[in-house]
């Protein structure tokens, strides 16, 4: 009997987007998105509280805002730890290391040869097992977990730069033969525009991993602050809606750091098909 | 072209790195336990204890390959002490999360080409799913599991799960839609219904994105099984071995571990790689 | 036979050898006990399984249970195996410190947290030390899975069990002359550890309360028998080891210091203990684990019949 | 021959882009009768390709009607009505070409030997037999053309049209390929409309030539022509081929002098 | 005018494929003298575009030797002796038209005023003035392919070549590009080596003709023009002019034999 209104609720949010999916617009667009998200967030609810799950399971929405709203100074000191120094610092470092690794490995056939098989190989490793491993070598601070994040973001940059600096297509190569370019200029001139729908690919999906990366790594070590360390400390002392509310950050600043690599996507390949539409 | 000496000569090279890496770091150690035994070591005496300790900050090549080689081979294949029983462990999580991960990836990729509805409301929430720190409320996740009623291997499968999912709707959903305008008319001009063009055109032409996608999402797969073995009260599988051999100050024991789970990965993805050739070389668009 | 399941507070170990030997030995099964014992690991919450119906008793420390209380989850102490606090601090000698309050001040240490963390901060409170760092307060790590943090000489002291840790500082090669160490019961602020809990509802079941006094008993059996042959324990702790990291070494001589912890009691909770335990965690200046004096939060219902025949 | 099969009574078409709109079609009347071979010629972005794509309903006009064979555009596509040949081949990389050029046949339910036998005529026509077995990337830019258009030619549809279907092609096998499509139609004296930028090309196939003239894409001439159904090769030099074409160059020129 | 430019002897390129080698030219012998007009005809596949990019040292020849400007080719590359416009247009996406035609100027060095007059310049040869700011995609096929014909004269280069430049290009453009590129000629006296499939073109531009033949390509006919440098439009209408294509059509259908 519970069931029926979550049922009726979830069938009329479905039936209202449907409808507001016709229009296509950038307004509904958002509102459907939106629409479909507090569905889900009043179905949790519902369900939370018409079978009396226990908040030490899973809490409710309404619990995990208030502890939300309550606990903002710690939100913000555990944010600052593990995203701002941790995630980001780790993220940028990576990323630039990755790229200059590219170039360098572009300019070797050798390196090519040799690295890219062994780069693709730890690319898929377990990357997360050598959390404990970094945090004894870094210490406990920001500085290993930005190390984890170091590691993880570097061989999907990596392999993605790589295969964008060879995106050009013969043509356009030939061309820069036929002007007999120097290597410098038909790198800064031909193969980094082209490699960039590739980088922010890599750059992309790094940004997860590196969220990921940084809150994991506070679990092998950490100091007493920290997304990472929170969710654990919490969980220990059954306050489950402020582990929640900790997810609920990283799951706001997920969203806003792959939102803004995608927004200088957008920018800076303008020109590929994919952006044009 | 020969790759093969290209590719030995960096792993010479990595090698060589990491034993001098070894020695820098394991040297503190060294020197400590001299100053406190009130002896002084000479150079050869540093070096050599080094790449002997038992607990090494970073174990040289030689004892993890020691390590591994008695994991691997020194031990009945049934025995706890094997790596072989322990990837067995994590290889039947991973690839049962493997499977639901990728089945739902390509399933919401489905919908979400053909419903507008399904592609204007999943996908945002889709890219927020996996901003959850999924990997720090594995063991939590594994609780709410136990709670109703779900153990064992389906959990952390659940984990493996979630995490694999993303890169194949990803790639599934370019893939279906990477059929050019002129592809869609010629169908529309034959007057093709949906579903025929969706297993002559869409799923076809799907098929380069969703191996590449495969790939990630296997490793993916993977990395989930691992973690939710890593804190989860898991008692065997690779991601076990990672955690005791941490408890315990084995960095050989991680160390191989970590080797065999990179091996794993390695050959799941080669795997998918030649199942990949052999659909494609069918299909005729291995060239 | 009765099915009952056992959630352990961490790996499979020799600190819970008096379970494996009651089922190893059979001492379950005498009792008519199916008993399913889940190891734990460094981020379960044995209470938060307990609260999910994942198991019926769990291993875990006193400071934990009552905090879970507080946060709403009824548990309850049925048993006490464990008299004694095995929980220290170990520092390097070299580290300068002989007096913890004044020494303290300045250093790092390492603490476990996830619910371990409650010893520490009542001591620290009763020392009148901040936690915050800075040059009067400690600074506080979160410890890790192992004993690193002193070997690599990132904090000055880190937390040890006299059966486990310290042990590994030892297998590690420093020697006993080169450490320092702090023992809680040694300070007065030693709280009760491993005991057994449920929830209160079992114990408004008749049924459960039988099954739980069976098991209560049996458990303690299991705990005598380990205790006077500790290698043979061990043993029987290696065998059900699934990780296959154990060595018999090292499980021996966990045998042995938990022995030596398990000694003084014969399973029933020792009131004086528990108000100790209280009085420590309230004591917690501004910040105290728990706010309130505890109401039923321990029972000798099942012990008196356990221990009764 | 009389019947009409197409008209297009004052059809727009504007796109909306993010410049601002682009009127590829304005005003354009035309009809098109039972067996008419019509070739479109017009300067590049005149709205040649807007306007077939018009006519097989793979566009919506947003003005005036488009009636085929008595019906609305899309239900003669829905009724199968139309053989389409893209600019570019657009054959699908993972079929053969055998297996290209049945897709179609198959999508329409035919029968398997059915199939067989006409993807066997085609490819006999277009000169492709002993290649049913290749892929698309195997063969030169002019062979995939080819298979592009017998792919549309397999299932007989009553109308024919086809967007630059030569362009990529030499000149001697175009010459071998205009003669045989003459042939085809000919012989079934299907509706045909042809778009192409070559002049001789038009002329050659043509019953009527429509010149197009871009910004807005609309009709400036149609022009009859008085060639016999039957052509050789080197009714390419007689006085009345050059005539016509002087007066579709013309038509041409006009168009140009707008932009 | 007598000066050898190019001289290519016994060119031999054969590509080695999984399916074995394929003879892409074979026994080549040529010579292009400074001020030439060659155009390059043939079948599809015949080995024009392998030709002319061995002449630009984009290939290497297995067999014979090709000097240019008394050097290798590969010498001539790196001395930036060719301006080269490819079968398809190649801009690159992610610049703007005046971007694309300043970015070899910007490589060989040239300054910023005087690249932004050369740029004016080739536009308005070319007719795209006023579409400097737009992007590639946003431009239709054939104002790219000018674009990129702008692009390779902007820099001056000895010896211009071209490959199918206006292939994609209506008739009347493609008239007008003619006549401009003509005039080009005979004012600079450039080396220009052009491949096409269509034969007035081939005749009305060039001073030399060179018929190629596939499997393995080859030169079976080099015809010298008997036309006046000075040549309007409708020199095509000419006895001599209709004589020359005749001639070179009888070439081409020789070569199209030997398949
Ligand atoms: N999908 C579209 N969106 C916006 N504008 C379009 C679209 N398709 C065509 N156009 C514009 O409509 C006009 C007519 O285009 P169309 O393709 O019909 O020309 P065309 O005559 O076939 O040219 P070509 O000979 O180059 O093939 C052009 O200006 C073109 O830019
Ligand atoms: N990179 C390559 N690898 C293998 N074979 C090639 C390669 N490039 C060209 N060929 C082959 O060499 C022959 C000559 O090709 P080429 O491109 O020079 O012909 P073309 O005369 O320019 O034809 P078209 O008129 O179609 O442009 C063809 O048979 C072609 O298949
Ligand atoms: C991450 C982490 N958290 C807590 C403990 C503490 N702990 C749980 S059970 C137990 C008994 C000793 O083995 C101890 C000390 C730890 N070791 N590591
Ligand atoms: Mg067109
Ligand atoms: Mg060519």
């Amino acid at each position: 009997m519970t069931a029926l209104p979550i049922i009726a609720v979830w069938l009329s949010a479905w039936g209202l987007n449907a409808w507001l999916a016709r229009f296509d617009t950038r307004l509904t667009r958002l509102l459907v998105a939106l629409i479909f998200g507090a569905t889900i967030l009043i179905l949790w609810e519902m369900i939370v509280r018409a079978y009396g799950v226990p908040s030490v399971i899973l809490p409710a929405p309404s619990q995990i805002w208030a502890s939300f709203m309550a606990n903002t100074s710690i939100l913000w000191v555990d944010f600052v730890q593990t995203i701002l120094k941790g995630a980001l610092t780790g993220w940028v470092m990576g990323a630039l290391a990755a790229i200059a690794t590219a170039i360098l490995i572009d300019r070797s056939p050798f390196l090519q040869r040799g690295l890219l098989p062994i780069a693709n190989f730890v690319a898929a490793l377990p990357i997360v097992g050598i959390a404990p491993i970094l945090v004894m070598w870094f210490g406990f601070d920001w500085q290993s977990k930005a190390a984890v994040v170091v590691v993880m973001v570097f061989f999907p940059i990596l392999v993605n730069m790589v295969a964008g600096l060879a995106a050009t297509d013969a043509m356009q190569r030939d061309l820069m033969a036929t002007w007999s370019a120097g290597y410098w200029q038909s790198l800064w001139k031909m193969r980094m525009p082209a490699a960039m729908p590739f980088l922010f690919n890599g750059l992309k999906i790094t940004t997860t991993l590196a969220l990921i990366g940084a809150i994991v790594a506070e679990f092998f070590g950490s100091p007493t602050r920290g997304m990472g360390f929170r969710i654990s400390t919490a969980v220990g002392q059954l306050d489950l809606p402020l582990v929640w509310a900790e997810i609920l950050v990283a799951a706001i600043a997920g969203s806003l750091f792959y939102g803004i690599v995608a927004l200088i996507e957008k920018r800076v390949t303008f020109w590929h098909p994919s952006q044009r539409k | 072209m020969s790759r093969v000496l290209p590719v030995l000569t960096v792993i010479a090279a990595i090698i060589l790195v990491w034993y001098v890496a070894a020695i820098g770091m394991n040297a503190q150690w060294a020197k400590d336990q001299a100053a406190r035994a009130d002896t002084t070591l000479t150079t050869g005496e540093l070096i050599a204890d080094t790449l002997s300790q038992d607990r090494p900050v970073l174990p040289a090549p030689h004892q993890v390959a020691a390590g591994l080689w008695d994991g691997l081979a020194g031990q009945k294949i049934t025995s706890r002490r094997s790596l072989v029983y322990h990837a067995w462990i994590t290889l039947s999580a991973t690839m049962a999360g493997f499977a639901i991960g990728s089945l739902a990836g390509i399933v919401l990729a489905v919908g979400i080409t053909h419903s507008k509805v399904m592609d204007q409301s999943v996908m945002p929430w889709a890219v927020a799913s996996q901003t959850v720190p999924i990997l720090a409320i594995a063991p939590m996740v594994i609780v709410v599991f136990a709670s109703v009623g779900v153990t064992g291997l389906l959990p952390k499968a659940m984990i493996s799960a979630w995490l694999s999912f993303f890169p194949v709707l990803v790639g599934m959903v370019k893939g279906l839609r990477t059929p050019d305008a002129m592809q869609l008319d010629l169908m529309r001009s034959w007057s093709a219904t949906r579903s025929q063009a969706f297993w002559r055109l869409r799923l076809p032409s799907s098929m380069p994105f969703l191996f590449a996608s495969l790939k990630i999402a296997v490793a993916a797969a993977l990395v989930g099984t691992i973690v939710g073995e890593l804190p989860a009260g898991a008692t065997s599988g690779l991601g076990a071995r990672l955690l005791s051999g941490s408890y315990y100050g084995q960095t050989v024991q991680i160390w191989s571990a970590l080797f065999t789970a990179a091996a794993l990965a390695a050959g799941l993805v080669m795997l998918i790689g030649w199942i990949e050739r052999m659909t494609l070389r069918r299909m005729g668009l291995a060239k | 036979a009765d099915e009952l399941s056992l959630q352990l507070k961490w790996v499979t170990q020799a600190q819970f050898a008096g379970y494996y030997v009651a089922k190893d030995k059979g001492f379950y099964d005498e009792e008519d006990l199916d008993v399913t014992i889940k190891p734990g690991g460094p981020d379960i919450a044995p209470t938060q399984v307990l609260a999910g119906g994942g198991a019926d008793v769990t291993v875990e420390w006193m400071p934990a249970a009552l905090a879970a209380r507080e946060k709403g989850l009824p548990l309850v102490n049925i048993a006490q195996p464990f008299k004694s606090s095995g929980m220290m601090l170990t520092c390097l000698k070299e580290s300068n410190i002989s007096d913890p309050k004044a020494d303290f001040p300045g250093k790092t240490l390492g603490v476990w947290f996830f619910g371990n963390e409650y010893p520490f901060l009542s001591w620290m409170n009763h020392l009148e030390i901040p936690t915050e760092g800075g040059e009067d307060g400690v600074t506080v790590l979160k410890q890790g899975f192992n004993v690193d943090p002193l070997l690599q000489k990132q904090a000055a002291c880190i937390s040890t069990m006299t059966y486990n840790e310290y042990g590994q500082v030892l297998d590690a090669g420093i020697a006993e002359d080169d450490l320092v160490t702090f023992k809680y019961e040694d300070q007065g602020v030693a709280t009760l550890e491993d005991g057994l809990y449920t929830l209160q509802e079992n114990l408004d079941d008749p049924e459960m309360v039988d099954k739980l006094t069976r098991f209560v008993r049996a458990s303690m059996k299991g705990w005598k028998y380990a205790e006077e042959n500790s290698e043979e324990a061990a043993e029987i702790v290696l065998e059900n080891d699934e990780t296959g990291a154990q060595t018999i070494e090292h499980q021996t001589r966990m045998m042995t210091e938990v022995a030596k912890l398990t000694a003084g009691s014969n399973g029933a909770l020792d009131e004086a203990d528990y108000q100790r335990t209280v009085d420590t965690l309230l004591s917690g200046g501004s910040d105290p684990v728990i706010s309130a004096e505890p109401e039923g939060a321990w029972t000798h219902v099942i012990t008196d019949q356990a221990l009764s025949e | 021959m009389t019947e009409p099969v197409v008209t297009a009574d004052k059809i727009d078409l504007t796109f909306q882009t993010a410049d601002g709109p682009v009127h590829a079609l304005k005003g354009v009347n035309l009809t098109i009768n039972q067996g008419d071979f019509v070739s479109f010629i017009g300067p590049s972005g005149c709205g040649k390709t807007t306007f077939l794509r018009t006519i097989a309903a793979l566009e919506t006009p947003t003005g005036g009607t488009m009636t085929v064979n008595g019906m609305s555009a899309d239900e003669a596509r829905r009724a199968r009505a139309y053989g389409y040949v893209f600019q570019a081949p657009g054959l699908y990389p993972w079929r053969t070409i055998s297996g290209n050029i049945s897709l179609p046949l198959e999508i329409m339910g035919f029968s398997k030997s059915d199939r067989k036998q006409r993807v066997d005529r085609v490819m006999d026509l277009v000169e492709l037999s002993g290649f049913g077995g290749k892929f698309p990337w195997q063969l030169s830019g002019g062979m995939q053309q080819r298979a592009s258009i017998a792919r549309s030619l397999a299932f007989d549809a009553d109308i024919l049209l086809m967007d630059e279907p030569f362009g990529a092609l030499d000149e001697i096998v175009r010459d071998r390929l205009n003669e045989a499509l003459l042939e085809l139609w000919r012989k079934t004296r299907k509706t045909i409309g042809f778009v192409t930028h070559s002049i001789p090309e038009a002329v050659y196939l043509s019953t009527r030539i429509v010149v197009m003239s871009p910004r807005p894409g609309r009709i400036t001439r149609i022009i009859e022509s008085t060639l016999p159904d039957e052509r050789p090769l080197d009714i390419r030099d007689t006085p009345e081929f050059i005539a016509l074409a002087h007066e579709v160059r013309e038509g041409l020129r006009e168009g140009h002098s707008y932009d």
